[in-house]
């Protein structure tokens, strides 16, 4: 039987169903869909080839490192394809019902696109070529922002797409002085050479300002809530869920493998980048803080929702200051249950925008109580988002805290707690008007049963998470990405 | 597929699947909905019958699942266990026949009745759990599962009591957590084992387990109504009746009190808890709540809120109970589990009863009420001189075994808790009986309806009546096999084995 | 030898200080149009530095996209963005931010 | 070689100074170009660090890198031209303005 | 509109913000200036393997051999802000410039003199300075003009065929790509024997696409849509 090259065709399958949608815009929905559908299937495809035979590594071209650009994939890499492939699946199939057809014609090549970027972003070894992948999807991430139209959303799309520049271009910076330190941009070889150096320390400030800006790291996540506020729902998803985490994937993947020097003399770098991991750990409490203190502030419920990002955006970054292996997987673990999570609340946040035509919090008992799918997905997401059990969420609290208090930095744990109630808070806000039942001031719109229905099995899945754990995170060890022993 | 392995599932399931069916029932569908509701609680007592038949003889259930690396999800049936599961499964049942007259027309049926089978569902987890983190997922379950009963009426009030119960109910369950994780990451097992399973830890770490004991204890106090955490219980009354009664005897407060049990016996073990030197501040915590919360009630003239600060001193008889170190004082406090299950739910029932069919709320509208509702009020004069510790009723037992393992172990000072306790129970039940039995009606009832043949529906009637006689059997049979009492003299030589 | 290093040294820095000069220009021109000619300018200067690197493939397109189709685009863009000569923009929406001052 | 570090140098220099405009200016248009400057710095460095060859010809690794960037540049800024005149034609200005989301546009 | 807008900001807030860049800046340029005056990179692999490159280019056997992969998801950036840019409709396109007499000629003599050059680029690109991003825009510039004097494309091309033209690259790269795995090869990897005709192919199939979307970012917005509106 012929090998299946199944790490290029998740590259290339997006990319012709792009192509695809935007030649025949009118028959653009059922291709989106078919092209969504078999890549699910490619990533099952090789997810179980993964399995089989271990990381794999892909020289495109033939070439090989340093010539030539290499795909790599492990445990790591391969997290975040799946999680971008579920959530893909469901984004597909809600925005088949959610967007007309004069604005999914412009949908789904965008969308498809963006999802070619965050395979290839995911598989790529080479940080060049992530850079490029980096571009293609800030831009269509934008685009994709500014096709609700109207003041809010195009401003939102113009501050979103200056950062990604921005942030892109830091990062850029970043490559060439590593490049020009060490004549290579593949990770891997990056990782055997690279010394502490006063251009190596120029180069990770460069990158991990420019990735902090666009994963949205407090303080840098000002442009944040506004884009993905603004965005249509599916879009908001997305975003939420994958686009922020692409970035976050980068940052980590650099700190794990180029930035420790494991082989150099411990001493003065282990130290700077313990330094660096505390001030990353600060950041992340004070985005926790933050982010829930806003949530909690907010009178629109998309706002809501996209605060509700910051704050966990800000959980992630509280396994740097751990550097354990427990402490990296349950940052994945959290990565993982939030982008299930977020896509169901983002949708229900949709969905009730879409019946009731506004999304203020105060105004929802109008709509709650008339939706329920739509509720119990919200509520149930809510749940992981929070961390209580049995949810995805919770998984990665408990692991997250164990780490910690395993490092003996159990305040990091605190962050988390803290976290979790400034969660409950805002959650409860909003599930607090389902309860009641007032009268609709006008003819509500008619939501499509497919789009309530995909964000409660994204809820369901988030809920699903917190009991087969053991599952998603014996994938992670695939490759030993974090390491073989705690460092 | 082996039987014993998938018992203790079974058992949660048969409450789970039926809420999951209930959520999808269309509204109007009230027959398959009862068939249903009644149907799991059937099955879940005959399914803990069986349990508890083997438990006697011996039978080891356990059913283990994956949850984390070294992690299970443990549901086991142990003694101990089995005197929670037993209450919750047979009082679920009285309650959803009450429940269903109860709601008979009201909107919401199917998520009321969803939420209630969650409800008994997490019950009967955090009774089964084999591990702390079972526990802790059951706890936390159990939190989210009663919110939205208790906001159930959908008013302002009802909300805030809701937004109450979260902020005690999450805070606790946070600080629970953070302790079962540091627990972890010191022993690396979390299973319930008899007489504990921390004693063989270097002393160096003793200090870090009684921080490790007070975050326990405070996590499980919110939900056992320990004082200064009951605050939001009282506030809980705006519930639907039968929900204050879940609440209130069997699922919420049990839970915590089920757990201080759990985390004395068998994460510490009582004599390493002894060692330790938390079980004195515990039982005097346990005390203080008894005397404040039976003052409090005094001073109440909603029916319900006297009954919410009845409930809280009365829960603390069981902490008590485990706090003096001694078995006959656990004999006490655990037969109180069950024995004050059942008293109080007789009493929230007959409060339901009064509310639903003559409007009374208020103590001082209750006056000659006995002339119209009799039945409902001797099943409430039962109830009412069982808490006082009246002999020969259920109450009475507890109360007789808490004295005596006090003086046993050398804590008289309980004494005069136990007996100020009683005085002031017979303070603020004894004018309810006598308004009500002997003082004029008042000659119209604030809304009164009417149910033909009965004083009220028959199936508000029946459940009241059926829990009092429960308990006045459980006192007279006290000493029969399979009683509560014995069953907790079973579990006492396990824990205290020579 | 030596001086023509010198000088070449001597035209390098002159182009160096002429980059940063026009750049700041462009960036602090008060008026838009000549802040994108001296753009556009900036745009050829760069093809002459990527010469002088040795880099003709780069120069080249530098001086196709990055000086002549960038600076095409935002000439265009400059013109839509104010219609001098021609009022017929689509302006029925007012916008809200007047509304609200 | 000291050649090499000066145009490096300049690119750092571009960098920063398009930097400093792109916080600093409020019009978009002039936040493109700032932009615009601070990519020509970054492609600046690179390519002029290529060249430390010594005789041989430079590395054209690099280059090809820099011809990637200038046509992700033109990309990139096509779409910002584009998106500033829709906010333009929307708000009536070509600025981001610091407006409460007040209100929902869909 | 001479308003520079940086009167928004605050005297003192701006010198902040000057004393933290020259603090960037000044580790920036030590970072520079701590690097090695020798390291010659990749070019040493790239000049070993240009033999069975197929160019004699270096900077075009990186583009389109080595390092073909990022020529590839550089074109799909490309096609994706042209499909941004569509996306937006455009405000302000109805503006139509009225060729004056002078641009109308100068296109006249300019247009072929732009193609032919985008012809020797693209040709040259194998052994000398040039190839297809040089050659696409110079023909792209040449679209630009041609829209400047106001020539529009015909209704027939505007739908179908102009798409099929800008996905060309995108389109070719990853036909071509994928099929050179079937042999048992790579995506991407060509035979040495064909390496030569195949940059050909693309480079050709990129020179068109590039100037048509340039072209396209030029006018604005979908001239499917511009018509039927």
């Amino acid at each position: 039987m012929i090998e299946m090259h199944w790490v290029v065709i998740v590259i290339l399958l997006p990319l012709t169903g792009a192509v695809v949608c935007f030649l025949w815009p009118r028959q653009t929905v059922v291709s989106g869909l078919i092209t969504a559908v078999g890549l699910f299937a490619s990533v099952l495809g090789l997810t179980w080839q993964v399995l089989e035979q271990g990381a794999l590594r892909y020289a495109v071209g033939g070439w090989g490192a340093p010539l030539g650009i290499d795909l790599y994939v492990d445990g790591l890499s391969l997290l975040m394809l799946i999680v971008t492939a579920v959530v893909g699946l469901a984004i597909s199939v809600y925005s088949s019902a959610y967007f007309r057809l004069d604005r999914a014609k412009h949908f789904w090549p965008l969308w498809l696109f963006l999802w070619a970027a965050l395979n290839a972003l995911f598989l790529s070894a080479d940080i060049f070529n992530i850079y490029v992948t980096l571009e293609l999807m800030g831009l269509a991430a934008v685009a994709l922002v500014a096709l609700s139209g109207g003041a809010n959303a195009l401003t939102a799309a113009m501050r979103y797409l200056l950062v990604s520049l921005l942030g892109s271009l830091f990062y850029l910076m970043g490559v060439a002085l590593l490049y020009h330190s060490y004549g290579s941009v593949d990770i891997a070889i990056l990782s055997q050479r690279v010394e502490s150096s006063p251009a190596v320390w120029v180069a990770i400030g460069l990158m991990v300002a420019g990735l902090l800006l666009k994963t949205a790291l407090f303080p840098l996540h000002f442009w944040l809530p506004p884009a993905h506020s603004s965005a249509p729902a599916p879009v908001s998803a997305l975003l939420s869920a994958l686009v922020v985490k692409a970035s976050f994937y980068i940052l980590l993947r650099l700190w794990l493998e180029v930035f420790p020097l494991t082989n150099t003399v411990p001493g003065q770098f282990a130290l700077g980048q313990f330094g660096l991991a505390q001030i990353l750990g600060l950041l992340g409490a004070a985005a926790v803080l933050w982010g829930g203190i806003q949530a909690l502030r907010q009178t629109r419920l998309k706002l809501l929702v996209a605060y509700s990002t910051v704050l966990q955006i800000g959980y992630l970054f509280l396994a740097f200051p751990l550097a354990s292996i427990i402490g990296w997987k349950a940052a994945l673990y959290l990565l993982l249950a939030h982008a299930v999570a977020k896509t169901a609340m983002f949708m229900a946040a949709g969905n009730i925008l879409f019946y009731g035509g506004h999304d203020r919090i105060a105004d929802l008992d109008r709509v709650a109580q008339r939706l329920p799918l739509t509720l119990s997905a919200f509520g149930l997401a809510g749940i992981s988002l929070m961390g209580l059990p049995p949810s995805g969420g919770f998984i990665a609290k408990w692991l997250l805290l164990e780490a910690a208090i395993r490092s003996g930095q159990w305040w990091w744990g605190l962050m988390l707690i803290v976290g979790g109630l400034l969660t409950g808070a805002y959650v409860f806000k909003v599930i607090g008007y389902a309860f009641t039942r007032s009268d609709l001031p006008h003819e509500p719109g008619f939501v499509p049963k497919r789009m309530e229905w995909v964000a409660l099995v994204m809820a369901l899945l988030a809920i699903v998470l917190g009991l087969f754990a053991p599952l998603p995170l014996a994938l992670l060890e695939i490759g030993s990405p974090f390491g073989e022993s705690l460092r | 597929m082996n039987w014993d392995t998938w018992l203790p599932l079974l058992i949660v399931l048969s409450s789970l699947l039926v809420a999951l069916v209930i959520f999808v029932l269309p509204e109007d569908r009230s027959k398959t909905r009862t068939t249903l509701n009644l149907g799991g609680a059937a099955l879940k007592i005959v399914l803990v019958g069986i349990m508890v038949w083997g438990v006697f003889n011996g039978h080891h259930y356990e059913t283990r699942l994956p949850l984390l690396p070294g992690l299970d999800l443990v549901l086991r049936a142990d003694a101990l266990s089995m005197l929670f599961v037993a209450l919750s499964a047979g009082l679920w049942m009285l309650t959803t026949v009450y429940a269903v007259g109860y709601l008979e027309d009201s909107p919401h049926r199917s998520r009321f009745f969803g939420f209630f089978s969650l409800c008994v569902t997490a019950t009967v987890g955090v009774a089964l759990a084999g591990n702390l983190i079972t526990f802790l997922l059951f706890y936390e379950l159990l939190t989210l599962a009663t919110y939205p009963l208790i906001v159930h009426r959908g008013t302002e009030a009802a909300r805030k009591a809701g937004r109450t119960y979260l902020i005690y109910t999450l805070a606790g369950g946070a600080l629970l957590l953070l302790a079962t994780i540091w627990l972890y990451t010191l022993t690396g097992t979390l299973e319930f084992t008899a007489r504990g399973f921390l004693s063989t830890l270097d002393s160096s770490h003793h200090p870090v387990l009684v921080i490790i004991f007070v975050l326990l204890i405070t996590g499980l106090g919110v939900k056992a109504a320990i004082f200064p955490l009951h605050g939001w219980l009282p506030q809980a009354m705006v519930a639907p009746a039968p929900v204050s009664a879940l609440l209130h005897a069997v699922a919420v407060v049990k839970a915590g009190a089920f757990g201080i049990i759990r985390v004395v016996y068998d994460v510490f073990g009582i004599e390493f808890s002894a060692s330790l030197g938390v079980t004195l501040p515990l039982a005097i915590v346990a005390a203080v709540t008894i005397i404040y919360a039976s003052m409090r009630a005094l001073f109440q003239d909603d029916l319900k809120r006297r009954l919410a600060f009845s409930t809280v001193s009365q829960v603390s008889y069981i902490i008590l109970g485990i706090a003096i170190v001694g078995p006959m004082a656990t004999i006490g406090g655990m037969v109180h589990l069950v024995h004050q299950g059942v008293m109080k739910i007789t009493l929230f029932f007959c409060a339901g009863n009064l509310a639903e069919t003559l409007g009374i709320h208020k103590i001082s509208e209750m006056n000659g009420v006995g002339r119209r509702m009799p039945w409902t009020m001797a099943a409430f004069t039962i109830g009412a001189f069982g808490m006082i510790g009246a002999p020969p009723l259920a109450g009475f037992i507890s109360k007789w075994y808490l004295g005596l393992g006090a003086l046993e172990a050398g804590q008289d000072w309980v004494i005069f808790v136990l007996a100020g306790s009683s005085l002031l129970n017979a303070g603020y039940f004894l004018p309810i009986l006598y308004v009500s039995w002997f003082k004029e009606p008042a000659g119209s009832w604030p809304a009164e309806r009417c149910f033909g043949r009965y004083e009220t529906a028959l199936a508000l009637l029946a459940p009241p009546v059926i829990t009092a006689i429960l308990a006045l059997t459980l006192g007279l049979l006290a000493s029969a096999p399979f009683s509560p009492l014995e069953w907790a003299r079973f579990i006492t030589t396990l824990e205290y084995a020579p | 030898m030596e001086a023509l290093t010198q000088l070449q040294l001597a035209f390098d820095a002159v182009l160096g200080l002429a980059l940063l000069w026009l750049a700041w220009q462009t960036l602090a021109s008060p008026e838009l149009f000549r802040a994108i000619v001296l753009f556009i300018a900036f745009g050829l200067l760069m093809a002459l530095a990527w010469v002088r690197l040795e880099a003709p493939d780069v120069a080249l397109a530098e001086a196709a996209i990055g000086a002549g189709l960038t600076g095409a685009l935002l000439l265009t863009a400059l013109s839509r963005l104010e219609p001098k000569n021609k009022s017929k923009i689509p302006h029925s929406k007012k916008p809200e931010s007047e509304v609200d001052e | 070689m000291s050649y090499i570090f000066l145009y490096a140098l300049v690119g750092m220099g571009l960098f920063t100074l398009g930097l400093y405009a792109l916080i600093i200016h409020a019009h978009l248009l002039r936040k493109i170009l700032a932009i615009n400057i601070m990519g020509s710095g970054v492609f600046l460095v690179l390519v002029a660090l290529a060249a430390r060859t010594e005789g041989a010809a430079p590395d054209p690794v690099p280059h090809a890198m820099v011809i990637t960037g200038i046509v992700v540049a033109v990309s990139a800024t096509a779409l910002a031209l584009a998106l500033m005149l829709r906010v333009r034609s929307e708000t009536g200005r070509a600025e981001l303005d610091e407006e409460p989301l007040s209100k929902f546009d869909d | 509109m001479n308003n520079t807008g940086e009167n928004t900001i605050p005297l003192s807030l701006r010198l902040l913000l000057m004393v933290l860049l020259t603090v960037m800046a000044v580790g920036l340029a030590y970072a520079v200036l701590s690097l090695p005056a020798q390291a010659p990179g990749l070019s040493v692999y790239a000049v070993e393997n240009i033999n069975i490159s197929g160019v004699s280019n270096p900077v075009t056997a990186v583009l389109l051999n080595y390092r073909a992969y990022d020529t590839f998801l550089e074109l799909g950036v490309l096609l994706l802000a042209l499909l941004g840019v569509w996306s937006l409709g455009c405000a302000g396109c109805q503006h139509q410039s009225s060729p004056g007499p002078v641009l109308d000629s100068l296109s006249r003599l300019l247009v072929p003199i732009l193609i032919m050059v985008s012809g020797y680029l693209l040709w040259a690109g194998a052994h000398a300075p040039g190839g297809a991003f040089q050659a696409g825009s110079v023909l792209g510039a040449a679209g630009v003009l041609l829209l400047l004097a106001g020539w529009r494309i015909h209704a027939g091309l505007a739908g179908l065929p102009l798409r099929i033209a800008l996905v060309l690259g995108v389109a070719v790269f990853a036909l071509v790509g994928a099929v050179l795995i079937l042999p048992g090869g790579q995506l991407l990897a060509f035979p040495p024997a064909y390496a030569g005709g195949l940059i050909l192919l693309f480079e050709t199939v990129a020179t068109l696409s590039i100037a048509i979307s340039l072209t396209a970012l030029f006018l604005g917005a979908d001239p499917d849509e511009e018509d039927a509106s």
